[in-house]
């Protein structure tokens, strides 16, 4: 006993003494998190996960190499505390839940009346209906007769509410819904649904080319459910903060308020709940389903890229990203200024993304330092060519390689990665689209005395943002329209010293509908000017093609514009496996589009891995609006002014590249918010008296 | 000399750790999903092992034995092993942190296999002297580094190959390490 | 620095509890312990070495102690009246030790019969040595003075093929048994009376 | 209460069952079931110690200090070991002389140290204790039927307890004995996992 006693003692003292000091003494700083990940693993060392102990899975974990479900012994408790410390959803597996598409309810007029029904089947069988709208949810609670797990209740508004801790996904409720309304549906099946002709849509979010629910998430924030709006968001865009500041908000051009005011500022609150997240300290989990095990490789990190990258990690596929670039963001990083969309907002939305355990591999270029073979050798079993549109067309006149003379997107993307460039005093940037005026104002940030934008045509038919074009006059950049750029004349040491253009009318209106440019005979007029930067368009840099020697290389097919041929609904190129999205297989077209056609491609790479057909989706409503849903006027409306964006004072702008437009107040984006009508496809709330003149 | 020879012959082959005496069964199907977790993994065993091995022999010998308290074995080595691990690996993350990156994250691993544990039960168990203790132990820990680097590099080309569904993973694994175990067997006549 | 004195000292508790606790169940199983040992490791050897024994060896069994040896000595008396004593010995091979009971004949000197007793050895092979009875029956009847090494090492007994190490751990343990009888025979003899 | 220490139970008996479904401690599982009765103590005396090192662990899991928890859910646990190994030397022997080295080896089954870290120091000891005795149960259950598989077709018989075969086949039946060897233990295992993923979708 007393020898026993005394042994042990000595060897628990020894061992305890031992390792405290030595935890002390070889004290090394790492990463807190990894600690606190594997404080939630079991600790049991048992390399049950296929790494090296707890603290290499932590390790994992923490680098988003692996899942927060990584450890096979922990509970779900477990693994969700590891999903909370990392910012990511506990991804089990993936169970179907009840989720109801119609929140219009009892808004929607009646168009039968009659009182005896109370079964949304006979109704439907008797009537065809109870409302006008055609789609829209009858309110008679069938689902929730059918409900056995207590799951669904017709909440205040008219409409099936789901509770889902109770919902088990049995389905019974969408059987006995005689409208497809109520869908039982695995988080895979809403992140691949695509806007259909039947579905119960509001015209901004028929309108927007990512296709996201606006309506859902402005009611959303309406509420105070930030994280609940952010999430709606990110059911379709994963770059809320990158398309917060910079998207064009195709969607505002078809806001039912604006049919008869000023539209809601949707995208205003896209960034204002996007912001909020970003400013809280902690990323919102996003949800994965379980891995499928596939391996898919996504060439171009940037908009498209990512986009389909998210999606097809969120719906279990394991993704790797390639990226020319030292870093990912692709045309949002190097295309865009930073006063437009700053660094460090779009490393901490990619970190967000590539922390669902997508891995990046940058600084690789597509056909010089791997290859359609390498890909397939490695076991990637399709792939996403996003390659974007970098190839700047060039003005096709003399003078144009003088020194001083750029190409706009290149010289953006140069000076963004850091690169010194020879500036003038004074520069002309030709060309009226988006990337001219993020020349210009670049260049008077740059601290140039003149800059000059020479277009061919009118200021109306100048394809770029409204907003940026209001920007760059505020700033003080001078327009030269109506004029077509003929030489470039240097100076007597080969620099660039004026720029020779004609003088333009318009003409008859030509395939765009924009009227047609017509020169003037005789009319060569000089610009003094030290630069001359052309933005005049782009097209993809297909130059892969040719460096790449896998064989199959030659039957991918491109069109006469570089871009990679593909059935536009389903993004498939001419090899099966391969896919693509964004500007290489549009050209040259908005972030949320790049967003859309990403996440489109993804659905199609899905069904390929699957094994399945890949075809368009049935009924799609892409390009395309529902008839019905588009009004030409919206009675019941109080006008109420639009939120406007705050901003920094323009003499504050010049001298740095600090963000001008700023996020909108809390209270002004409540307010904001309250404007939207909450439309669906025929019915929206009224400025006046709803709910209460309805439920009369 | 020849004795020691013959001793680790059939350390490393005959009675393989892994194949033989089932010893370390959770690393082997952990690790062996990529070479590189493999190597590491079977180095960090060799590491440990012939350190853990010595340590505990002198433990036995010197403290058990002595003091006639064999019966507290189990308690006192898996301390000893459990402590000597994260001392090594606070070590080598300070000290020599090219070594750390190769080997030691896979150190903790190393505390509940039991091939480490069971190696310095079996050298006690057959009274062992010194010297043989520390050849049975580098040789066992040669024995699972070969029987895991082997497998690893089966089970990357199984993973190329179409599986049935259910036998995916951990059960064609299974299979597959029985094979190896089966082309063991046949070491059994060499001594 | 409170946290670590706090790390030492419940460490240390814990071990020391857990050494009290271990030496209270030792203790207290410690002769059932030994009684299972006798019982299931050395009876059934005993009762193979003397299968005719008119008294209970394993009832009779008494220890010698010498300032290096310790040994349990199983007394038997044999059906034509002599008596012999059965006790055991070690000798190594690659899968552990084997143990060997050694019955002798006390008045001719001759092994009775040997029988292995455990073994650890790769099942198939080395349990051979057990199983294998014209292996062990090979030693019946030789002289105490016989050299009990392997025919390639000099002395009288086959090696079982394919088992080398064990047959050879075998003709070890029989060859520390020589030793010590014939170190220990008078002190026997005086014991038996 | 009593629905949710229900629950803790009866997942260690499917949903958790070890090795099946988390395919830990597979060094025991591989070694010892070579028949059922070999399996059946081994999953016994692992199920004492879960049951026992749960117990104890859930008890002081608000004593012990984090960076030293498992060195000391070492300790607690190769304390109830040594137990187990003493009880058995003193009351089933010849089991004892079976399972040889692996009843020591418990120490390192990463499922008992698993369930320490993963439940027992984060849960009551009540549910601690269904916890264990689930998890046990699960592996004595996996254990046997593992044994029973190996042992029938590596020896033609089934043995559940003291030795004797309670069935056994008839003269005509020549054993695998490849099944009671090595190699039969890790095929046998890797086909009921096959078989269990087969059956076992959810």
């Amino acid at each position: 006993m007393i020898p026993a006693l005394l042994f042990m003692l000595g060897i628990g003292a020894v061992c305890g003494i031992v390792l405290s000091l030595s935890s002390k003494v070889f004290y090394v700083y790492e990463d807190p998190r990894i600690a606190q990940v594997e404080n939630n693993l079991a600790a049991a060392n048992c390399g049950g996960c296929g790494y090296a102990g707890c603290s290499a899975a932590a390790e994992a974990v923490v680098n988003g190499l692996a899942q927060p479900s990584v450890c096979v012994i922990s509970n779900q408790e477990g693994v969700e505390a590891v999903a909370k410390i990392m910012g990511v959803d506990a991804g089990a597996a993936e169970s179907p839940l009840s989720y109801n598409i119609c929140e219009g309810g009892n808004r929607a007029d009646d168009k039968y009346h009659y009182m005896g029904i109370s079964s949304c089947k006979a109704m439907a069988a008797v009537f065809g209906g109870k409302r006008v709208c055609g789609v829209g949810c009858m309110g008679l609670g069938d689902c929730v007769k059918a409900c056995q797990f207590d799951a669904l209740e017709i909440g205040p508004n008219g409409y099936p509410v789901v509770d889902d801790d109770k919902c088990v996904g049995c389905g019974a409720c969408q059987l006995a819904c005689p409208k497809d309304i109520i869908k039982v549906t695995t988080l895979s099946e809403q992140l691949m649904k695509f806007n259909q002709t039947q579905d119960a849509l509001a015209p901004c979010a028929q309108t927007c080319p990512a296709e996201i629910n606006i309506p859902r998430y402005i009611n959303q924030l309406r509420e105070g459910k930030y994280k609940e709006a952010v999430q709606t968001i990110r059911m379709r865009n994963p770059l809320p903060l990158a398309c917060g500041r910079v998207c064009p908000h195709p969607c505002e051009d078809e806001c039912r308020r604006g049919i008869e005011e000023e539209a809601v500022s949707i995208n205003q609150l896209k960034r204002f709940v996007a912001d909020y997240e970003m400013n809280s300290g902690s990323r919102i989990p996003i949800k994965c389903a379980p891995d499928t095990g596939k391996k898919v490789a996504v060439i171009g990190g940037g908009p498209a890229g990512l986009s389909c990258a998210f999606f097809l990690r969120r719906i279990g596929h394991q993704v790797d990203i390639f990226e020319a670039m030292p870093k990912l963001g692709g045309i949002i990083r190097y295309g865009i200024p930073e006063y437009r969309l700053p660094k460090k907002v779009l490393d901490w939305e990619i970190q967000g993304i590539l922390d669902l355990g997508i891995k990046a591999f940058c600084n690789v270029r597509f056909g010089v330092d791997f290859g359609l073979g390498s890909l397939m050798a490695s076991g990637y079993e399709a792939v996403l060519l996003g390659v974007g549109a970098w190839e700047d067309y060039s003005l096709g006149i003399e003078g144009e390689d003088l020194d001083g003379c750029f190409k706009g997107i290149d010289f953006l993307q140069r000076f963004s990665r850091g690169e010194k460039i020879k500036l003038g005093r004074t520069a002309a940037v030709v060309g009226g689209g988006n990337s001219a005026i993020d020349c210009v104002r670049t260049l008077l940030r740059l601290g140039l005395e003149k800059v000059y934008i020479v277009y061919r045509r009118t200021r109306n038919e100048m394809p770029a943002n409204e907003v940026e074009i209001v920007a760059s006059e505020e700033e003080g950049v001078e327009f030269v329209f109506l004029a077509a750029p003929t030489q470039v004349i240097a100076d007597d040491n080969g620099k660039v010293a004026q720029l020779e253009y004609l003088k333009m009318e318009l003409g008859e209106p030509d395939a765009s509908g924009r009227r047609r440019p017509v020169p003037i005979e005789g009319s060569e007029t000089l610009l003094d000017v030290e630069m001359v930067i052309s933005a005049i368009g782009q097209s993809p840099d297909a130059s892969f093609k040719d460096q790449d020697p896998h064989p199959r290389m030659t039957e991918l097919e491109l069109t006469r514009w570089n871009t990679i041929d593909n059935d536009p609904a389903i993004l498939q190129a001419s090899i099966p496996y391969i896919f693509t999205a964004g500007d290489s297989a549009t050209g040259p077209a908005l972030v949320v589009d790049a967003i859309g056609s990403g996440r489109r491609s993804a659905r199609s790479i899905d069904l390929f891995l699957k094994g399945e057909p890949v075809e368009p989706v049935k009924d799609s409503l892409q390009k395309k609006r529902i008839p019905e849903s588009i009004f030409t006027k919206v009675p019941g409306l109080k006008k109420t002014a639009r939120a406007k964006m705050p901003e920094i004072p323009v003499d504050q702008r010049l001298d740095s590249m600090i963000e001008v437009d700023l996020v909108l107040p809390e209270d002004a984006a409540h307010k904001e918010a309250e404007r939207c009508l909450n439309c669906c496809r025929l019915c929206y709330n009224p400025d006046t008296g709803f709910p209460i003149a309805k439920a009369n | 000399m020849g004795d020691l020879f013959v001793l680790a012959i059939s350390c490393i082959f005959i009675n393989n750790i892994l194949l033989a005496q089932f010893l370390g069964c959770c690393p082997f199907l952990g690790t062996s999903k990529k070479m590189e977790t493999a190597v590491g993994m079977a180095m960090a065993v060799v590491f440990v092992l012939v350190m853990a091995g010595t340590l505990t022999w002198m433990v036995d010998t010197y403290l058990l034995k002595a003091l006639d308290v064999e019966y507290l074995r189990t308690v006192s080595f898996i301390l000893v092993i459990a402590s000597l691990v994260q001392f090594v690996e606070m070590f080598l993350k300070k000290s020599i942190p090219g070594l750390y990156a190769g080997l030691g994250i896979f150190l903790p691993l190393i505390t509940t296999n039991c091939a480490v544990m069971g190696v310095c039960l079996i050298n006690i168990n057959e009274e062992y002297t010194f010297v043989q203790a520390v050849v049975s132990a580098t040789a066992y820990a040669i024995g699972f580094g070969l029987a895991l680097v082997l497998f690893a590099s089966i089970r990357e080309r199984v993973n190329l190959a179409r599986v049935p569904k259910p036998l995916q993973d951990t059960s064609i694994g299974l299979v597959t390490a029985g094979i190896i175990a089966l082309t063991f067997m046949s070491f059994k006549g060499m001594v | 620095m409170r946290e670590m004195i706090s790390m030492v000292v419940v460490l240390t508790v814990l071990t020391a509890v857990s050494g009290g606790l271990l030496a209270v169940v030792k203790s207290g199983t410690e002769v059932q312990i030994e009684n299972q040992v006798l019982k299931f490791q050395k009876a059934p050897a005993i009762q193979d070495i003397f299968p005719e024994a008119t008294n209970d060896p394993l009832a009779e069994r008494f220890t010698i102690k010498t300032d290096d040896i310790e040994l349990q000595i199983f007394p038997g008396k044999l059906s034509d009246g002599s008596k012999a004593i059965a006790f055991e010995t070690k000798g190594g091979a690659y899968g552990g030790p084997i143990g060997l009971m050694v019955g002798i004949n006390l008045d001719t000197d001759e092994i009775v019969d040997v029988r292995v007793t455990t073994h650890a050895e790769t099942p198939g092979i080395g349990s051979r040595a057990k199983e294998d009875l014209s292996f062990v029956s090979q030693f019946s009847g030789l002289k105490m003075d016989t050299n009990f090494a392997l025919k390639n090492g000099g002395g009288v007994i086959d090696a079982m093929s394919g088992a080398t190490i064990t047959s050879k751990g075998v003709s070890v343990a029989a060859a520390q048994a020589k030793e010590i009888y014939q170190k220990l025979k008078p002190e026997i003899v005086k014991q038996m009376k | 209460m009593a629905q949710s220490l229900a629950k803790e139970f009866t997942k260690g008996l499917w949903a958790e069952i070890p090795p099946f479904r988390l395919v830990l401690g597979l060094c025991p599982v591989l070694a010892v079931t070579k028949s059922v009765e070999n399996g059946i103590g081994m999953g016994v005396a692992t199920t004492f110690v879960l049951v026992f090192s749960n117990l104890l662990i859930s008890l002081l899991r608000n004593v012990i200090p984090s960076k030293v928890r498992i060195a000391c859910f070492i300790v607690i646990i190769a304390t109830f070991v040594t137990i187990v190994e003493l009880m058995m030397q003193a009351y089933t022997y010849e089991l004892f002389l079976k399972l040889g080295i692996f009843i020591p080896l418990i120490v390192v089954n990463c499922i008992v140290l698993g369930r320490a870290e993963a439940f027992a120091s984060k849960n009551s000891p009540v549910m601690s204790i269904a916890d264990g005795l689930g998890i046990g149960m699960g592996f004595t259950l996996s254990l046997a039927s593992l044994g029973a598989v190996r042992e029938f077709l590596g020896n033609g018989t089934i043995t559940v307890w003291g030795g004797v075969p309670i069935f056994e086949m008839g003269g005509n039946f020549l054993p695998f004995k490849f099944m009671i060897e090595a190699p039969g233990a890790f095929v046998g295992l890797g086909l009921m996992l096959c078989l269990m993923n087969l059956i076992g979708k959810k």
